[in-house]
């Protein structure tokens, strides 16, 4: 299951689709925006998606996950529009029949997902704001 | 000639706007597309080494040749999570 | 925050409980009851506890966890009594400003939980139960 | 002689019941405990490899001295998770 959504992500209803009764384990990681990103505090942030590419390269991390590991079910949703402190940006979510198999593709797929999933995050600090850019920042004139 | 869509997000989209319709000469490549974006959008130029090349949804070398209808984007380094 | 409980466990609120405006990443791992076990179908599990020793040894681990890594917040949540397949069992979950730590924490949050803490597990089958002793099975004349 | 207190869990309450008060000489160590508890239960013997001793909600070795008062029990191996 791939999504990405405009509206808020429910954690629990995520974890509710990929527990089958036959996965022991379900590990799940939840991505939330921090209030500081280097130093600066921030207000809030934006994140915009090239949504049908997205989806598309969401849907390939769940297959390649499923060939490396024996597990039941992925999860993997970013939620895309203006996000404020604390609230959910993406989760992953692997259940499996063995937890290491869980740990090790929830690991994986959020580690994919920052890697090639064409999402960007605008920060709004208190003043100006800024693309952060893979892991840099850069300064947008406003 | 060919004509293909070319989309811009995040800080691309910015410098350029949503999205560009491009005619480009037959069997051009990603990197002639992205050249003749970069002499009228002038901020495009230093973001050169850093995109990344899509056409359909799918990540391409900048030597991908183009045809016909395609949807392309460069895509600046992605940041979600 | 550590709790044995005989109430149905919200994974939901753990996380909520945990997630603080500094954290940006919370890897939360659920352990659920799971329909089968050593090749014997499972109708229901009952777990079991010495209830002030275990709470006392997850505050333990919770605090070896906020010595070996930097992280925000730990919850550690087993639920005793009766549980039906795909009921929440044990939830464990780490909030830290970088996920590697989330990751790692939560990792080991639930193999000391599941070595340590004393907590016995008794598998309900269409005929019989047997207690689960560590890895192994000991049947249970009734 | 001193009165403690043994209580038992997970399989070993279904050979011994829930709690025994044992009084027994002073000095006297875990191990001496279990193998008179073990002299009245027979199902307990086979226990002795796995199991753990915990006196005050903490694990100690089978050597750890009892007191009077102690809350004393005898772990086995745990299935938690």
């Amino acid at each position: 299951m791939v999504a990405v959504t405009h509206t808020p992500i429910d954690v629990e209803r995520i974890f509710r689709e990929i527990a089958t009764p036959r996965s022991g384990g379900i590990d799940v990681f939840v991505g939330t925006v921090r209030n500081h990103s280097h130093g600066k505090r921030v207000r809030q942030l934006e994140y915009s998606a090239y949504v049908p590419m997205a989806e598309k390269l969401m849907a390939e991390i769940e297959q390649e996950i499923k060939r490396k590991w024996v597990i039941e079910s992925v999860a993997l949703v970013h939620r895309v529009g203006m996000l404020q402190i604390g609230d959910v940006a993406v989760v992953t979510a692997v259940s499996a029949h063995h937890r290491d198999a869980a740990f090790e593709a929830c690991r994986y797929a959020i580690d994919r997902v920052k890697g090639v999933v064409p999402i960007w995050k605008k920060e709004y600090f208190e003043e100006g704001m800024a693309w952060v850019v893979g892991q840099h920042e850069v300064d947008v004139q406003t | 000639m060919i004509s293909v869509n070319v989309k811009f997000f995040g800080p691309l989209r910015e410098i350029v706007g949503e999205e560009r319709k491009l005619e480009l000469p037959d069997a051009c490549t990603g990197d002639v597309a992205f050249e003749k974006l970069a002499s009228s959008y002038h901020g495009l130029h230093k973001w050169k080494p850093s995109v990344r090349l899509a056409v359909n949804l799918e990540y391409v070398q900048f030597s991908h040749e183009l045809h016909a209808g395609d949807e392309v984007s460069f895509i600046p380094p992605v940041s979600g999570g």
